[in-house]
């Protein structure tokens, strides 16, 4: 993983929890009449693993889409590396270094597994499309070296046999995986995985788990995931978000979630009783 | 048995990465180039040259056109023809204001200008999409004729507004249009051009413009999240499809007809090429070839069969029949494979390399 | 999928046998002549008549004489939907059939004729444009294998403007009258735009340009224009196919009077004013020959071709406006071939032959009467420098059944009109680098 | 400059308000066209609805229905008959079109079904015209075609005939659409096919019949259109009129076919009438395109399209 090393977070292999990376500060959003976040405030430090769970219709995946820039809340502030945002587009957010996958795979359908990560790539590739087109020289190099840096990424996840098929063909998990690829092709500094491991098979949990672990201890890279499965949950994560109806019920470290009495009667009492 | 990759390893991603990465589709590919530049300009009639082969290479190079704006970056578009009207108009009122200009300089100007035309009628596209989109480049299609027709500047106030093709030369004497230039060195012309540009197109839909491209036709919201700005790569597509087919409306008016009335670049010829890179396939170069050549094909062909067959059939009926087999070759085609010639032949190539061994 | 590559293999297999160049089935020894009409398409209406009218003579002179001095005529059709592009396919693929390539061409297409004007110099075959195509191609020094005889547009809106005056009882009543102009948005319709604005300027009438997109359906707006807001004194057409009928109907329903409309030859025809019902009586068009079936070629045609079920159409196309005009133009192509045939001898004629012949073609009232067309229209002669002739044109009036003149032949102008063709064809030579020739 | 500005911006408004009754006369003319679009515009909106198709043919099948008609007229048969041979025929193409078209294209993406609507297009030209000629045929089926002075304002009284039609053509398929029960399956299939499928829906069934309605919205159409204009290819052209028409109304709006019709009917006639002249003439032929797409800019979805809500 050498190019790997070499990301923009020098510090990678230490993995301490630094400072704020992401601040969310009293983030409200409304579609129509229906409040979908209601004043919403939570931190994201460097290197840390951040759950964000709750039932279904909790706001969560509209938290990542607010985080990202896709969605526009009404009232709050979004804080990133100390910049407080203002209205901003989602391919600003990846410029500066936010990457995420999605709950519904959010693939190319029509390209290949590597055309699909080399994509991940565009923001670290500057040549300008007549070089492109005439296929020479620098643009040539510049293809070469990151389709190098995708090569590491698809030993990484192990799916060099799938390198070149098109990704609508491919099962479920092995697309999340290559999901997954894309976004760390960007070498994200904030990863967002919206339920990671949904509909995935134990085996297959086991593997994402692996991935995410070593994304975060290997490179350093925090990361925001929203998931259902609570084992893998308090495994993972340094600190958990809970949310319901839009509302922030709980935040704190697995354990001092898991007892909260508020998140017990809310969440997890309705589905473990 | 021929076609067998096996024993041929890449050692290089650069090899790997190669347009033909198997030694003998660089072996077909010479071979067909040498087909095209040394058999068909000895062997081919003038008929051959000049009603078929140049057409053809026209319109492959219109098709590659709006492949990389409807194939591969998934904006639909019927205004294709007024797109390579604009390329033909500049191509003549360039020509004609500097008579001095060298004739590719010339085709390539033409093509930018197209290209800025087609920028301004991509600007909808970030908020239109679909079938909305494709009756928005409508717009584009009625009013660029219209305006070709209308402004007497444009066909240097002809009184007909028919423009017709000076002759030039590409250097010295050696004339490719006008009525001294032979139909080899036209044909010759268009076949470097046009095989110049497929390289060229075929070089940028496998770099990271095409990945950008293709990102926003198969998911243009993950595109915008993973750092692709929507305008700017629709318009880049939007450009660089135009730049094409106004260099084929050039090359149209000045290497096949000689003279173009904007009639000529009317819907009708929008949905040609359409129908071209459907049958051809959609986000593929060498569908743009194969869609052309059997556009081109298949009408001549079908008007020529009963007379080979001596039936006694009227041109009438046989314009009909004409026609509707026209159409339901279109819908065969279709059901028998949406994706197109290119990926028939790429199951052919695969049913080749196991041939004759079935397994 | 299987199936697929070989159904695919032999397309192509087929394809290729199909494109190589069929042996020629045609007499060594016959004149042939490749016909590109269009009977499909959106103007197919108009084109069917004329194309059968083509035909029809072609073929009545092998079935009634034997052929041209005895050389049988062979032909062959090439559709061209009034495409453009097609018709450069048709003219390619049928340009070097038979044994000296084909005779000339009759394209009925001002846009295909525009594209064939330097192909058929360069191969050496004439274009007969017979009133239609481009103008300047009467000046034969600069397009010696243009025909555009009898008349071109310019002498037709010459004419028209004349007819119009003679109604008002003279040139100087023009002064300060309204003509709208309506035309068919294309090269064929802007073409006498000049000639109607130098006519403006000489007399001092007002005169307002209406175009029509192709196909012309839609002229709503337009006559409400002219019907409601200008109300001209006199409405003058160039319109082609649906356009026709359209505008009559548009025109009736705003009440226009069709006493006071005129439109060229190519707007008076049957297709043109029978869709158009009642709306069309009293509407009027300019000729330059005439209808109906009272002419003996016409009814050589009925009695050795139709009777013995061997006409090309519909036999109820016979002696229609366009039918007789296709019959005009085989009359004159046979003529100059027989001309030809006078003089290089009895065989079939090139192109460059043939072209001799047309410019040694002198039509004569017995001539004509001799072919069977006494009556038909006036008599006119071809020169090497004057490819057009100008012959006299008359003005026709549809009473709900048929055609019928309603005024003398009126001679164009020819010291208006020529010195503005030369103008032209010079400016065409200079583009082109042509030296024209010389025609002492 | 000066003169072509005030002929753009003044003088229109100038002479608006100078002559008001031509004016008028102006709008209802472009109102009543725009009803004709609307006719076209509905048989598309009836397929797109149902099936998600967008049908390129429709125009060919007003022209193929308008064919038939006038050929069976021709043929001798009183108006009655050849309405409903007619109406046979169109039916009889809906079946065959489920059967040999759309059913082995089920679930292609969009454009692979608009390219076979497209082939069929050209199928349905050439079979029409090889069965009854490319010559122009008449209808006449008695709609009087007289213009009518009402104070001074000059009506076509076949453009009145052509306006009532649509409207009971219209007040009919609302009817259908809201009180049978193929009706109601019709919406359930317009809202996901799947799903209609799975409460036991049959797909095919419903296409046969959406196609079916649309053919005989088509054959009225070309009854219509036919009368006034006379039956011959280019007819079949009018179906890009009814594009623009689309756009405006939404794809999936049977009111917005008939609004937007009557939108670009009357916008096109005083765009032309009072602005045509400055800008050369001709201008209908885009006006209505570039009227739509700068509508779309601000409203994406139409008029009474559903608004289109992005997620991921």
């Amino acid at each position: 993983m050498a190019a790997l090393d070499q990301a923009e977070t020098p510090d990678a292999d230490t993995r301490e929890i630094g400072d704020v990376l992401l601040r969310v500060d009293r983030i409200s959003l409304y579609f129509g009449g229906v409040r979908a976040l209601n004043n919403i405030s939570f931190e994201v430090r460097e290197h840390e693993i951040l759950a964000i769970i709750g039932p279904n219709g909790a706001g969560k995946s509209s938290m990542l889409n607010v985080i990202n820039g896709f969605y526009h809340p009404q009232e709050g502030t979004i804080t990133y590396r100390g910049k407080t945002r203002s209205r901003m587009r989602p391919y600003q957010a990846a410029a500066q270094g936010i990457a995420r996958t999605f709950q519904n795979i959010a693939l190319f359908k029509g390209m290949s597994t590597l055309d699909n990560i080399m994509t991940g790539r565009l923001l670290k590739m500057h040549q300008p499309f007549w070089m492109q087109a005439l296929y020479w020289g620098p643009a040539q190099r510049e293809e070469i070296e990151h389709r190098k840096f995708c090569e590491e990424i698809i030993d990484f996840l192990e799916i060099q046999h799938i390198r070149k098929t098109p990704v609508g063909r491919l099962p479920y998990g092995l697309q999340k995986r290559v999901e997954l690829g894309r976004a760390l092709a960007a070498q994200p500094t904030l990863l967002l995985l919206d339920e990671p491991m949904a509909g995935m098979n134990v085996e297959e949990k086991e593997d994402m788990c692996r991935f995410i672990l070593d994304i975060n201890e290997e490179f350093g890279t925090t990361i925001a995931l929203i998931e259902h499965d609570m084992g893998v949950v308090m495994d993972i994560s340094d600190r958990v978000v809970v949310l319901d109806y839009g509302r922030k019920l709980a935040d704190g470290p697995p354990d001092s979630v898991r007892s909260d009495p508020a998140v017990v009667s809310a969440y997890l009492g309705v589905g473990h009783d | 048995m021929f076609y067998r990759e096996a024993g041929q390893f890449k050692v290089s991603y650069a090899a790997d990465q190669a347009i033909f990465p198997i030694r003998q589709d660089q072996i077909g590919m010479a071979m067909i180039l040498a087909v095209a530049y040394v058999v068909m300009p000895v062997a081919g009639s003038e008929y051959w040259l000049e009603t078929i082969m140049i057409p053809f290479l026209v319109f492959s190079l219109a098709a590659i056109g709006l492949n990389i704006l409807t194939g591969y970056a998934g904006q639909l578009s019927l205004g294709t023809g007024a797109f390579m009207a604009c390329g033909a108009f500049a191509a003549y009122k360039l020509t004609t204001a500097f008579p001095d200009l060298n004739i590719i300089v010339a085709l390539l100007l033409s093509g930018v200008a197209a290209a800025a035309v087609g920028i301004v009628f991509g600007l909808p596209s970030l908020r239109i999409k679909g079938f909305y989109l494709a009756v928005a480049t409508l717009a584009a299609q009625f009013f660029l004729i219209w305006l070709f027709a209308k402004v007497p500047w444009f066909t240097n106030y002809s009184a007909s507004g028919v423009i017709s093709a000076p002759p030039r030369a590409v250097v010295g004497e050696l004339y490719v249009t006008g009525v001294h230039a032979t139909p080899q060195a036209r044909y010759l012309f268009c076949l470097t051009l046009v095989a110049v540009l497929a390289l060229l197109a075929k070089n940028m839909v496998r770099s990271s413009i095409g990945r950008q491209w293709m990102a926003i036709r198969d998911m243009d919201i993950a595109a915008e999240i993973i750092g692709i700005r929507p305008l700017r790569t629709k318009l880049s597509a939007f450009a660089i499809s135009s730049f094409y087919c106004g260099v084929a409306g050039a090359l149209w008016a000045f290497f096949y007809t000689g003279t173009v009335e904007p009639g000529a670049f009317d819907i009708n010829r929008s949905f040609q090429i359409l129908y071209m890179i459907i049958i051809g396939g959609l986000g593929s170069i060498l569908g743009a070839f194969l869609g052309a050549g059997f556009i081109v094909l298949l009408p001549i062909v079908l008007s020529r069969l009963p007379l080979m067959l001596g039936l006694p059939i009227s041109t009438a009926t046989i314009s009909h029949i004409e026609v509707m087999v026209f159409g339901t070759l279109i819908v065969f085609f279709l059901i028998v494979e949406p994706h197109g010639l290119a990926r028939l032949w790429r199951i052919f190539k695969e049913k080749l390399r196991l041939w004759p061994f079935p397994y | 999928m299987r199936v697929c590559g070989r159904v695919l293999t032999l397309a192509t297999v087929a394809a290729a046998c199909l494109l190589a160049e069929p042996a020629p089935s045609l007499a060594v020894d016959s004149q042939f002549v490749g016909l590109m009409p269009y009977r499909t398409g959106p103007y197919a209406p108009n084109g069917i008549p004329f194309a059968d009218g083509v035909a029809d003579y072609l073929q009545l002179i092998n079935v009634r004489d034997g052929g041209i001095n005895g050389v049988p005529i062979s032909t062959e059709e090439c559709d061209t939907s009034y495409n453009t592009d097609r018709g450069v396919e048709c003219y390619e693929r049928l340009k070097n059939k038979g044994a000296t390539g084909s005779a000339a061409f009759i394209p009925l297409s001002t846009g295909i004729t525009y594209a064939l004007i330097e192909r058929a110099a360069v191969d050496k075959v004439p274009l007969l444009t017979t009133g239609y195509g481009r103008t300047a191609g009467g000046d034969g020094r600069v397009f010696p294998y243009v025909f555009t005889l009898p008349d071109s547009y310019w002498s037709g809106a010459d004419v028209a403007i004349t007819y119009v005056a003679q109604q008002m009882g003279g040139f100087d009543k023009l002064k300060g009258k309204k003509i709208a102009f309506v035309y068919h948005d294309s090269p064929y319709g802007k073409e006498p735009i000049p000639v109607f604005e130098a006519l403006a300027a000489k007399y001092g009438f007002q005169l307002s340009n209406f175009p029509v997109a192709h196909p012309g359906l839609e002229q709503k707006a337009v006559w409400l224009r002219i019907g409601r807001q200008l109300r001209p004194d006199w409405t003058i057409m160039w319109g082609w196919g649906v356009m026709n009928s359209t505008a009559i109907k548009e025109a009736a329903a705003v009440g226009y009077n069709m006493e006071h409309f005129l439109g060229v030859w190519w707007s008076g025809a049957e297709p043109d004013v029978i869709p158009a019902g009642d709306a069309a009586k009293g509407y009027k068009a300019l000729a330059f020959h005439a209808p109906g079936a009272d002419f003996k070629v016409i009814q050589d045609v009925e009695k050795f071709l139709y009777a013995a079920g061997k006409g090309t159409g519909d036999k109820n196309n016979v002696g229609t406006v366009l039918y007789n005009r296709g019959i005009f133009n085989s009359v004159v192509l046979v003529e100059a071939i027989r001309n030809a045939m006078n003089k290089f001898g009895n065989k079939p004629m090139t192109g460059e032959q043939i072209q001799w012949g047309f410019e040694n073609l002198d039509m004569t009232s017995e001539k004509l009467a001799s072919l069977g067309l006494a009556g038909f229209m006036q008599p006119f002669k071809i020169t090497c420098a004057d490819h057009e002739a100008s012959v006299p044109v008359r003005v026709q009036q549809w009473d709900g059944k048929q055609w019928t003149f309603v005024s003398d032949w009126i001679q164009p102008d020819r010291s208006l009109i020529r010195p503005m063709i030369e103008a032209a064809a010079e400016q065409y030579a200079k583009e082109k680098n042509i030296t024209p020739r010389d025609c002492k | 400059m000066e003169g072509f500005l005030s002929d753009i911006f003044i003088a229109p408004f100038v002479s608006m308000w100078e002559y008001p009754v031509f004016l008028v006369e102006v709008l209802v003319g472009g109102l009543l066209v725009g009803v004709m679009y609307s006719l076209v515009a509905l048989g598309f909106v009836l397929i797109f609805k149902a099936s998600g198709v967008f049908n390129f043919a429709q125009g060919a099948m007003v022209l193929f229905a308008a064919l038939f008609f006038a050929g069976f007229l021709e043929a001798g048969m009183p108006v009655w008959l050849a309405l409903g041979a007619s109406a046979v025929v169109m039916v009889a193409l809906a079946i065959v079109t489920e059967r040999v078209v759309l059913r082995p294209l089920v679930n292609q993406p969009p454009i692979v079904l608009f390219m076979a609507t497209i082939g069929l297009t050209f199928f349905l030209d050439g079979f029409g015209q090889m069965i009854w000629g490319s010559d122009i045929k008449v209808i006449d089926i008695g709609i009087p075609k007289e213009p009518l002075e009402i104070h001074g304002v000059l009506i076509n009284s076949f453009d009145i005939v052509a306006g009532v039609t649509a409207g009971l053509l219209v007040a009919g398929l609302a009817l259908f659409f809201h009180y049978t029960k193929i009706g109601r399956a019709l919406r359930a299939v317009a809202d996901d096919h799947q799903a209609a499928l799975s409460v036991g829906i049959p797909l095919q069934s419903i296409w046969v019949i959406v196609w079916s309605v649309a053919g005989l919205v088509a054959l009225v159409a070309g009854i219509m259109w036919g009368s006034s204009l006379g039956v011959q290819f280019s007819l079949a052209l009018v179906a890009l009129k009814a594009l623009p028409v689309l756009i405006l109304g939404g794809f999936t709006s049977i009111p917005g076919a008939i609004v937007g019709g009557l939108i670009i009917g009357a916008s096109e006639k005083i765009g032309e009438v009072y602005w045509g002249p400055a800008l050369g003439g001709a201008i209908e032929d885009w006006h209505a395109y570039m009227i739509a797409m700068v509508f779309l800019l601000f409203r994406p979805q139409g008029l009474f399209g559903e608004k289109i809500i992005e997620r991921v």
